[in-house]
């Protein structure tokens, strides 16, 4: 039995003098260390994506704690309820993001955009961008090279062979923002997301006049106001030329989008619609969003 | 004297494209006027020139027309007379709009004070400060392909002294005989115009850089250069880009001008061969920089030649003057096959930076696929600024700015020579373009 | 010449990841950039040579006199975490850079096969307590040349395009599979 | 049903060697024939059931800051029990395992789960999921050991099916390494397909 | 406007280099190896190289089109070069079926797992090659003599390679004068006449290889020349030390793959590094290892491992050792 | 849930009853296993030597004596089958191995012949030097009941008598060495 007795000693001395030399090593060496970084990492998804911004989720945990509001501060992979919790945890309020979604701001298909020359230069928007106005005469257009597609970790954007312009899978998205940082004409714009996501959005960024505008693309914004006189909501506002469409305001009437005489107003998902009238004057964004199902569904 | 002398170059990197130097004996000819010009606003690296005159007014030829503000800027002056008929956002050689003056030609009314004549006006009476003023002035630029103001490149740091001047007649470019046509026609003028840069530099020395392809030009210099003082040739190997300036310092006097300084800081200033003739023509002869040698060449061309041209010509103008755009055309390229600009549209005026416009078929312009990079070391070998083009291409296309940065992506020339000579095809400077570009953003 | 001997033998021909199979966690985890592969190779050879020394001197004068040797796993693993743990803690206060530039391995470095591997094989190869400390520092210098290759080639590997379904982890075994191979040629040296 | 996605992802979703990349040397080490490894991995499936099961009993009284401490003490104490129980039942299979037995304890694979979810889960889920990540490992093993053992020795479970050698490779380390990652690789296609 | 313009960024010309015509240059510097192995080995060699080269090409036709599922790349010519160079560092004996495995793992894990041309950082064939060896050792290191045109193949007459028979010897504890006795004089090596692999019998059409390589400027001087010369002088001091129990330097240049290896297999440009300076380390390296393997190993032939082993440096080499940039040095008169 | 707070006290106490209960188990487990594992241990040698040597009835594991030649020590299992010497076992070894040490139980009548041979431990290449194992190959039966005395204990290669395993000249070499260094040390002294 003795042997017994010296494995005890022996371990639980070990074991003690362990936990006591811990002890005064953790008092005299102690660095005050706010508990609460750690609470809010635990928080976050530990995904270490960058959507935030920051190189990881302890980095910003960090900033959650160490900013005086959270305004700019957003986990796009935790979603707003991540943001409620750490706001919970921190006792600061979060600025109410709705959740948001990326739509292209263009809709100068190879149709609608006549080619001007062949572009043959290395295939990325940004080195075509940075060299030229670009394969059509629009110098904000998009320029079908996929970089916003390359750069989506979602894989939420695809290109759309026929048109030459991309799609955002709205289920997908997670409003990261990575595209819109990624597209060098800033045609990727992040929006309030609606109910069945549907849109309607002005799909044009050209500041041209109407008629110039008009020359490079069929369906580009000319300026022309119909849209601001007809909307009640007071959501679109006009400059440059261009109609722009708060996403925040805008209340899916659709009213706007008839009254388009180029058609630059696209509405997505939206049901068709059914008076005899319209049937003719079937919209550019009809055909489009009707496109947009039936790739998806492909 | 120098004839026999052990050809010099630089040392690290380099290529050997093709020279089709088609032109080289075509004199250059006088484009007639055309109907309209337009005139851009930024032909110079720096602030946009600001203009003076508006819409409806009349102008001269010589007339100043924009006016260069902020240190870094140049003046603009009309090519033609007649009336100005818009001022507006037009297309630039990018195909971006940009601020110009459009004059609509009527009749050739030069303003007064300028000697039209073409005799040599050797003697330099002009004090030091006023012949800078008198450049700056005439609103010239760097006329070999930068176009830097140079007025700007002739006011030294306090702290700095220049030791020599180098006058680049390098002309590396495949096609380009612009330089060369100058060296041989109006040599003296130039040698003044050197001269004149020499005063204001307050130099003893002036090195002239030629390539030995061109030896009728090294010959015909070496001659004349003997009548004046301090001004010397040095026949140069062939290699692209000892056009360079960096380059060409190094063939000639062996130093290397550090990352990220200047030439003074090596002790030299490079101006171009063109830029000396532009000096001496407005110094001497009170004329403002409105027109230069634009080289039309191309194999498929009818006419190719050597013209004076007045800013503000179009591009398609040119490309009649020498037998109007073959069909089979694929690429219109302003510049040279190396460095040059492909242009979108022939509706392009040029601008003072505007050396050659080529024309090149269909057959040669297509890029061939891109293949992975097979590690053969080339683009490293022939980086003239000793980079490792694979690299900075990758770290770009993964987006890692810190290495680049590192990688000293700034110090790229975009004088093409990897992407020339990668045997995968990579459009390598394509990309390192893009990585300069970003990593300027984050620094 | 025995100290040679031990030196070779655990760097090149028993290199304790590509031959012996230890410390394959933080070799495919921490080996992505070549730095942190420094950082990590630093912080190794530290706890390797103070767990060597702490686990000898308590084989040689508790387990073997009190004859209680199969207690060798528990007292040598709860001696080394005790260890590293005061070791970070001690890092943190005294010398925030170091512990900036190693810290953040320690903990991982806690459950790390390495070093009880080489502590339990130092005793069982019957070192005394120098030659422990020359192999521990071996296998440490022999973890930092496999991490270092290896986080070269991963860092070459990350600005080329892999096949999707090999990127990761997939194609870092088969790198490792192909390094272990190379080395093989060491076979026989000592 | 619950219980049953708790055990399940061990095996698959959450497989210790094929997805979270716990446990790796003992995966290598020990695998070069299919009894070594699923021996390997039955003696871990009992050290982390066992752990699992102490530590989710007693995790209401130990203080943070000794946690990891005392987990450490109970996961090699039953690391101790294997060894001894071993040397006695199966003396053959100890010397094959050799250095890796005790190395269970280092296993990141225990510790992590005592520390990630036993401490934090109750007495079933934490049985449940001490079985699953277990067995999950085992059959990473059994995998890795079949594989290696069928290309290297040309036999399976030590019935010998072709004349003469297999590919040497595949028993020496190299082997090792390159067939892991082709299984992590098909592993990652499966996963992949049934999401 | 009838027809559109082309536009792209500069340059717009391009140099005559491509991947195939590199590639093809270094078969055609090895036809003078491939004749010389078929003239001494027969049809051994002539079985072994075309198995080697038609199963290589194959298996990358094969896994690109039907597991990758992207464009095939055989046209290029670098599957025919790993085929070629494996099949060459094997001995002409080499049955058939585990030549096709050995390709299988060249082309399969040492080049497709990693995306193919231009990304793998180990030498393929050395990868084939040294699977091969390490898995078949008995088949692989029965070295057929070199007798002249031959006709048999698996059961061809087979001796010792040079160098098995100085490290035997030397196990054995022989000295190295005795030894000389029993092996090929240097004119023999020279102009082919040992056993050995099929490529490594004759240096002097080796060398022929080498001086097409460096015309056509297809490899540069730094890799070869630091092997060959780091192994002269290391062996040279090794030798000068103790004569006795070391071979001379010209034995170990000529005799195995040194010369192969150096030539054809350091320089492949996707697992060497990309300066001059690196290179010249490189070189260096793989030149101690292999006479470090060779001398004190267990294995007589080094090369190939040493190469291999070199080839995980390079991405560290290619890391800290920067070409020299312009302007680095300043130097100001 | 409550969890216990920090404090030394509670650290101290906690590690205490933690090592406590867990030696105590050990102990147990220690005390009920200490006996089986040293049989098991001398097990496995008894195979060995049972193996190499003819029916005998003592226990040559309690005789054992070692030899000391040229700096070797060997280990002599006598065996004896009433009180008469039937044969000895050697445990012997080499450092010659591809991969190092290999040790050997080498079986000796009293004539001097071999009787038969078992590998201890070694790390020979599987499916090459490990073929030296009798599960594994045939290679060990050829030096049954020869005598070294007209049975040259070398590889055919260099002048012997002994085959050696294909493709594995070396560990062939080295096994012979093993069993040379066993018969000497018997010739020399160890015949008791
Ligand atoms: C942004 C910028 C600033 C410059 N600043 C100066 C300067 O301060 N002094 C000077 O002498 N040259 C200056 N230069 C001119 C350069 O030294 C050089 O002559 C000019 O860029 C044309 O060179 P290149 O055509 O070789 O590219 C500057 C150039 C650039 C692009
Ligand atoms: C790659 C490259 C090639 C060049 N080639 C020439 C050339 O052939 N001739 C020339 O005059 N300038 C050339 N330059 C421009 C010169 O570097 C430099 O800007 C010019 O000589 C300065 O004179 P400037 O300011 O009068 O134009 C080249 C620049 C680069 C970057
Ligand atoms: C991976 C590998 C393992 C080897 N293992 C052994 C071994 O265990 N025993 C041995 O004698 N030789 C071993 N060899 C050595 C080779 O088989 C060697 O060529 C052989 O000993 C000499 O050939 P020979 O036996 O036919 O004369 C090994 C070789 C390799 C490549
Ligand atoms: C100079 C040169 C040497 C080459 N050497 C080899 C070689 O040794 N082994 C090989 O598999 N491929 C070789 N290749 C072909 C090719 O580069 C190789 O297959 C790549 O490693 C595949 O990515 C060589 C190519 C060149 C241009
Ligand atoms: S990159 Fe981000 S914002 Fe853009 S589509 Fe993808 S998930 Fe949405
Ligand atoms: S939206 Fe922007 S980034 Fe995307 S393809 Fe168009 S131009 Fe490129
Ligand atoms: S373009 Fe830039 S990177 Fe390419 S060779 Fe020229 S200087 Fe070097
Ligand atoms: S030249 Fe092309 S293929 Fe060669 S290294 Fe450079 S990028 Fe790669
Ligand atoms: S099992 Fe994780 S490091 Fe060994």
């Amino acid at each position: 039995m003795s042997s017994i007795l010296i494995i005890i000693l022996s371990l639980c001395s070990i074991g003690i003098v362990a936990a006591i030399i811990l002890y005064l090593f953790a008092q005299k060496f102690k660095v005050p260390e706010d508990p609460i970084i750690h609470d809010v990492e635990d928080a976050l998804p530990a995904a270490n994506c960058g959507g935030c911004g920051y190189p990881s989720c302890k980095i910003f945990a960090e900033a959650c704690v160490n900013s005086d509001s959270l305004d700019d501060l957003y986990c796009p992979v935790g979603g707003q309820e991540t943001m409620d919790i750490v706001a919970n945890l921190l006792g600061k309020e979060v600025k109410q993001t709705d959740p948001r979604v990326a739509v292209i701001r263009c809709s100068g298909s190879f149709e609608n955009r006549p080619r001007t020359n062949h572009y043959d230069g290395a295939s990325s928007c940004a080195v075509a961008s940075a060299l030229y106005v670009g394969d059509t005469d629009c110098p904000v257009g998009c320029l079908s090279m996929d970089d916003c597609v390359e750069v989506c970790e979602f894989e939420a954007i695809y290109m759309n062979r026929k048109t030459g312009l991309p799609v955002v899978i709205d289920e997908k998205c997670t409003a990261c923002g990575a595209c819109v940082e990624a597209c060098p004409r800033d045609i990727i714009e992040l929006r309030k997301q609606n109910k069945k996501d549907r849109h309607i959005f002005v799909s044009c960024i050209n500041k041209e006049k109407g008629g110039i505008a008009r020359k490079y693309c069929s369906v580009a914004c000319i300026g022309c106001t119909k849209c601001f006189k007809v909307c009640e909501f007071e959501a679109i506002t006009m400059g440059n030329n261009l109609a722009f469409i708060d996403s925040d305001m805008c209340a899916l009437c659709r009213r706007c989008v008839t009254e388009c005489p180029t058609n630059a107003i696209l509405e997505i998902n939206f049901p068709p619609r059914r008076t005899k009238t319209d049937e003719e004057k079937k919209t550019a964004s009809d055909k489009i969003s009707e496109k947009v199902k039936t790739d998806i569904k492909e | 004297m120098r004839r026999n002398q052990a050809l010099t170059t630089y040392k690290k990197g380099g290529i050997h494209p093709a020279e089709y130097k088609l032109t080289d004996k075509s004199p250059v000819q006088i484009l007639p006027l055309p109907e309209k010009v337009t005139i851009l606003l930024s032909q110079h690296i720096g602030v946009p020139a600001i203009p003076v005159v508006s819409k409806g007014d009349t102008v001269k030829v010589g007339q100043l027309i924009a006016q260069g503000k902020g240190f870094v800027s140049a003046n603009i002056h009309s090519s033609v007379s007649g009336k100005v008929v818009k001022i507006d956002s037009l297309p630039d050689l990018t195909g971006y709009k940009k601020s110009a003056i459009v004059i609509e030609v009527e009749g050739d009314d030069w303003e007064e004070n300028i000697i039209q004549s073409t005799d040599l006006l050797k003697d330099i009476t002009l004090s030091k400060d006023e012949i800078l003023e008198k450049i700056r002035e005439s609103g010239i630029v760097g006329l070999g392909g930068a176009a830097f103001p140079s007025h700007v490149k002739l006011i030294l740091p306090r702290d700095k002294k220049a030791e020599a001047l180098i006058i680049n007649g390098v002309e590396c470019e495949p096609y380009l005989t612009s330089d060369h046509r100058l060296m041989l026609e109006y040599g003296e003028e130039m040698m003044v115009g050197i001269r004149i840069l020499m005063k204001v530099l307050n130099v003893r020395k002036a090195m002239i850089g030629i390539e030995n392809n061109k030896a009728d030009a090294i010959y015909h210099l070496t001659d004349i250069a003997s009548k004046f003082p301090g001004i010397e040739v040095y026949p140069l190997k062939v290699k692209y880009p000892q056009g360079s300036e960096k380059q060409l310092i190094e063939a000639l006097t062996g130093r290397e001008v550090p990352s990220r300084k200047l030439p003074v800081d090596v002790g030299v200033i490079v101006h171009n061969i063109s830029t000396a003739y532009a000096v001496y023509e407005a110094v001497q002869k009170n004329k403002p920089l409105i027109n230069r040698i634009v080289t039309v060449s191309g194999k498929s061309l009818k006419k190719p030649s050597n013209f004076v041209v007045r800013i503000g010509t179009s591009v398609r103008f040119l490309i009649e003057a020498a037998g109007g755009l073959p069909e089979n055309t694929g690429k219109v390229i302003s510049g040279g096959l190396m460095m040059g600009k492909a242009l979108n549209s022939l509706d392009v005026p040029v601008i003072k930076g505007m050396s050659g416009i080529l024309v090149i078929p269909e057959d040669e312009t297509k890029r061939k696929p891109i293949e992975p990079c097979i590690r053969c070391s080339k683009c490293v070998t022939v980086c003239p600024m000793g980079l490792e083009p694979y690299l900075l291409m990758s770290l770009t296309q993964n987006g890692n700015f810190y290495r680049l940065e590192k990688e000293m992506v700034l110090d790229c020339l975009e004088c093409g020579s990897c992407s020339y000579i990668c045997p995968a095809n990579r459009p390598l400077l394509d990309y390192i373009r893009l990585g300069k570009t970003d990593v300027k953003k984050i620094i | 010449m025995n100290y040679i001997i031990i030196i070779i033998s655990a760097i090149f021909v028993n290199n304790i990841v590509l031959a012996k199979f230890l410390g394959i966690c933080p070799f495919i985890g921490v080996s992505n950039r070549v730095e942190t592969s420094i950082g990590m190779t630093g912080a190794v050879t530290f706890v390797m040579v103070i767990a060597t020394i702490v686990t000898y001197l308590l084989q040689h004068y508790i387990l073997i006199p009190f004859g209680i040797s199969f207690m060798q796993t528990i007292t040598f693993i709860l001696v080394i975490a005790a260890l590293v743990q005061m070791v970070e803690i001690m890092l943190k206060k005294v010398s925030p850079v170091l512990y900036q530039a190693l810290g953040i391995f320690l903990p991982l470095i806690t459950t790390n096969c390495a070093v009880l591997g080489v502590a339990i094989l130092a005793v069982q190869n019957d070192y005394n307590l120098i030659e422990s400390v020359v192999f521990s520092i071996a296998n440490a210098i022999g973890f930092g040349m496999a991490l270092l290759i290896f986080s070269g080639i991963r860092e070459q590997l990350e600005l080329v395009d892999v096949p999707e379904p090999m990127k990761g982890i997939p194609i870092a075994f088969i790198v490792a599979g192909l390094l272990a191979m190379a080395f093989m040629g060491f076979t026989g040296i000592v | 049903m619950n219980q049953w996605k708790n055990f399940s992802k061990g095996l698959f979703r959450e497989n210790a060697v094929f997805v979270l990349f716990l446990g790796l040397c003992p995966t290598l080490g020990v695998t070069t024939s299919v009894i070594n490894g699923v021996g390997m991995g039955l003696a871990t499936t009992f050290v982390l059931l066992m752990s699992n099961i102490v530590v989710t009993l007693i995790k209401n009284f130990i203080p943070d800051k000794v946690r990891i401490p005392s987990f450490i003490v109970i996961i090699a104490s039953f690391v101790t029990i294997v060894e001894l129980l071993m040397q006695v039942y199966l003396p053959s299979l100890f010397d094959e395992l050799g250095l890796f037995i005790p190395l269970i304890v280092v296993n990141c694979l225990v510790l992590g789960r005592a520390e990630a979810f036993a401490s934090k889960n109750t007495f079933t889920s934490s049985v449940v999921d001490g079985l699953g990540m277990g067995l999950g490992f085992t059959m990473a093993l059994f995998f890795l050991g079949g594989v290696r053992e069928i290309l290297g020795n040309g036999s399976f479970l030590g019935f010998k099916f072709i004349h003469g050698d297999g590919i040497l490779l595949f028993i020496l380390a190299p082997g090792a390494f390159i067939a892991l990652g082709y299984l992590i690789m098909i592993m990652n296609k499966i996963n992949k397909k049934t999401a | 406007m009838s027809k559109l313009l082309t536009v792209s960024p500069s340059p717009h010309i391009y140099g005559k280099d491509t991947t195939p015509n590199l590639m093809y240059g270094v078969i055609i510097a090895l036809i003078p190896v491939v004749l010389a192995s078929i003239l001494y080995f027969g049809w051994g060699a002539v079985i072994v190289i075309s198995v080697a080269v038609i199963s290589s090409v194959l298996f990358e036709f094969l896994i690109q089109r039907f597991l990758l599922q992207k464009k095939t790349t055989i046209q290029d010519g670098s599957a025919i070069i790993t085929g070629l160079l494996l099949s060459l560092c094997l001995p002409s004996n080499f049955p058939v079926w585990l030549i096709i495995p050995g390709s299988l793992f060249a082309i399969g894990v040492g080049k497709l797992s990693f995306g193919g041309l231009g990304n793998n950082p180990f030498n393929p064939a050395l990868v084939g090659r040294v699977f091969l060896f390490i898995s078949f050792p008995a088949q692989m290191t029965s070295w057929p003599e070199a007798q002249g045109f031959q006709t048999q193949y698996i059961d061809a007459t087979t001796g010792a390679t040079p160098l098995n028979i100085i490290k035997e010897g030397l196990g054995k504890g022989d000295s190295i004068s005795h030894l000389m006795d029993k092996i090929p004089t240097y004119q023999q090596l020279f102009f082919g006449n040992m056993g050995g692999s099929i490529g490594e019998v004759a240096a002097v059409a080796l060398i022929l290889g080498l001086a097409y390589l460096l015309l056509r400027k297809i490899i540069t001087w730094h890799i070869p020349v630091s092997i060959i010369l780091t192994v002269v002088i290391f062996t040279g001091i090794l030798w000068l030390v103790n004569p006795a129990q070391n071979a001379d330097p010209l034995f170990h240049i000529l005799s195995g793959g040194i010369l192969l290896g150096a030539i054809f297999m350091a320089t492949d440009y996707v697992t060497s590094p990309m300066t001059g300076k690196g290179m010249i380390i490189y070189g260096i390296c793989i030149g101690i290892l292999t006479v470090v393997i060779r001398r004190f190993g267990s294995y007589p032939e080094g090369v190939q491992f040493a190469i291999l082993i070199m080839n995980g440096f390079v991405p560290l080499i290619n890391y800290y050792i920067k070409p020299k940039r312009f302007g680095e040095e300043v130097k100001n008169g | 849930m409550g969890k216990k707070e920090s404090s030394f006290v509670n650290m101290v106490i906690t590690l205490f009853v933690i090592t406590l209960t867990a030696s105590i188990a050990l102990g147990f487990v220690y005390e009920f296993t200490k006996v089986p594992i040293a049989v098991a241990k001398q097990a496995a040698k008894m195979k060995a030597i049972n193996e190499v040597l003819p029916e005998f009835n003592n226990l040559p594991n309690e005789e054992i004596y070692k030899i000391v030649i040229d700096n070797d020590t060997l280990y002599f299992y006598p065996a004896r089958e009433d009180n008469k010497l039937v044969g000895t076992a050697i445990e012997t070894y080499t450092n010659k191995g591809f991969s190092g040490k290999i040790k050997l139980m080498v079986g000796i009548l009293p004539d001097g012949s071999i009787n038969n041979i078992v590998v201890l431990e070694h790390k020979e290449t599987p499916g090459l030097g490990d073929k030296m194992s009798k599960s594994k190959s045939d290679f060990s039966l050829q030096f049954h009941k020869k005598n070294p005395e007209n049975f040259n204990l070398s590889v055919k290669k260099d002048g012997g008598d002994v085959d050696a395993i294909t493709a594995s000249t070396i560990s062939s070499r080295a096994y012979c060495d093993a069993v040379k260094r066993a018969y000497n040390a018997y010739i020399k002294g160890g015949k008791k």
